[in-house]
């Protein structure tokens, strides 16, 4: 597992690299190497609910929001078969386009690593300390949760 | 008698711009043993912290951890107060 | 849409930053942009049913090959919101540990471009004209298609 | 009189191996319409050719299109037979 919440902004090239590394195990334990990497990346978006963003701050919990995300990979890899998992969350002021989180996962098998990485977003989306204020062309606004978020969420428990 | 109980208190974002204040490290009295009951004795401070009382959805941590309102609390904590979170 | 099927590797960062350049629509549009993309790497496994793979070698159809691949991004466009999509599927002697496939999916929100993602790799597992040969230590091999990816594919049908 | 339809046929994979042969021009006699017609009759060619008529969840494409065995094929067509497809 590796897990960072930062500042700067990520190569997701050099993090499914190395993503891709340390999923490859001895060739002659047989089994330990990946079949499957699934990634997400979440963006600025341009357009939220009508109105124009321009840029986003993320103001965020540390030393909790670490804990939570290294709750949400525990409980990933409780639920599914996987080898590796990175998870990289960005705080501070973004602009449009810019990007905001990775998350990458290695399994054998695809669906595990689908499965994962969808779930890794869902629990995030609703457990880790981080809060979106948008610049908009109507001033600044904090972002309210969806309910959305949280059906996502309850999904995993049916 | 008791001693009192001091505890660190802290708020983020939208709870933080409405009250002024990002963190703060209170004595409670004794008698306050949740987070609920710590929320009430904040908001009986009056004028602006009577908004910690009413916001909407309100969450919290202890010590780094989601905590609901039923949730002990003890000397040395620390609490947070925040609005739902919106990150991802 | 892009696609290829191409004998040469990729670069999964090349590819995903081609993907996010063409997801950044005209910022004054609105709603052009993509907040989300996710993506999928397929990766030569080492243990197949229990024997050790040492490579393998992938026969295509050329020509049906790529009309079956832009027919299931089709068919993914057509089911979930999506904003662009890449396709690169390789063929030709591939070592343990290569990539083998990746599909890349940008749309507005999460949901959209994860199931979009998982329906291109369980559509194209049972459509695309693919054959794995694997080399193993007990000699060649044709891959047997497996009923798991025909249950992958029938989920969407539901 | 009914002129020999001509199509083009490729095979793939195991079954290629099998038959030793991955591409042929077949000039067909008139009444073979369908993808099982055109099956039948090639595996009527004996030999390994009985091959084709049982090997096991064979595939088949029309103009590079999937196609069932009940699909019409017409002079000019491109026919292939292969195993189920292992992709991905």
């Amino acid at each position: 597992m590796y897990l960072s919440v930062q500042r700067e902004d990520f190569d997701v090239g050099a993090e499914l690299a190395r993503l891709r590394e340390s999923s490859a195990g001895a060739t002659t334990a047989g089994g330990a190497e990946a079949g499957a990497i699934a990634c997400f990346v979440g963006l600025v978006r341009a357009d939220n609910l009508g109105e124009e963003v321009r840029a986003l701050t993320l103001e965020h919990y540390p030393g909790m929001t670490e804990r939570a995300l290294a709750e949400t990979i525990e409980q990933a890899q409780q639920r599914f078969p996987l080898i590796a998992v990175r998870v990289i969350h960005r705080y501070g002021r973004l602009n449009l386009g810019e990007q905001i989180v990775f998350v990458g996962v290695s399994a054998h098998h695809r669906q595990a690593a689908f499965s994962a990485c969808e779930f890794i977003m869902d629990d995030l989306k609703t457990r880790a300390p981080f809060w979106k204020k948008e610049e908009t062309t109507r001033g600044e606004r904090w972002v309210e949760a969806r309910d959305s978020d949280t059906a996502a969420r309850a999904r995993w428990e049916a | 008698m008791l001693k009192p109980m001091s505890v660190r208190i802290l708020y983020f974002a939208a709870l933080a711009d409405r009250l002024g204040v990002r963190s703060e490290h209170v004595e409670l009295p004794p008698g306050i043993v949740s987070v609920d009951g710590l929320r009430t004795h904040l908001a009986a401070r009056g004028g602006v912290w009577a908004d910690l009382g009413t916001f909407p959805k309100l969450r919290a941590a202890v010590n780094q951890r989601m905590a609901g309102g039923d949730a002990p609390i003890q000397a040395g904590d620390e609490v947070a107060f925040f609005p739902p979170v919106t990150g991802g």
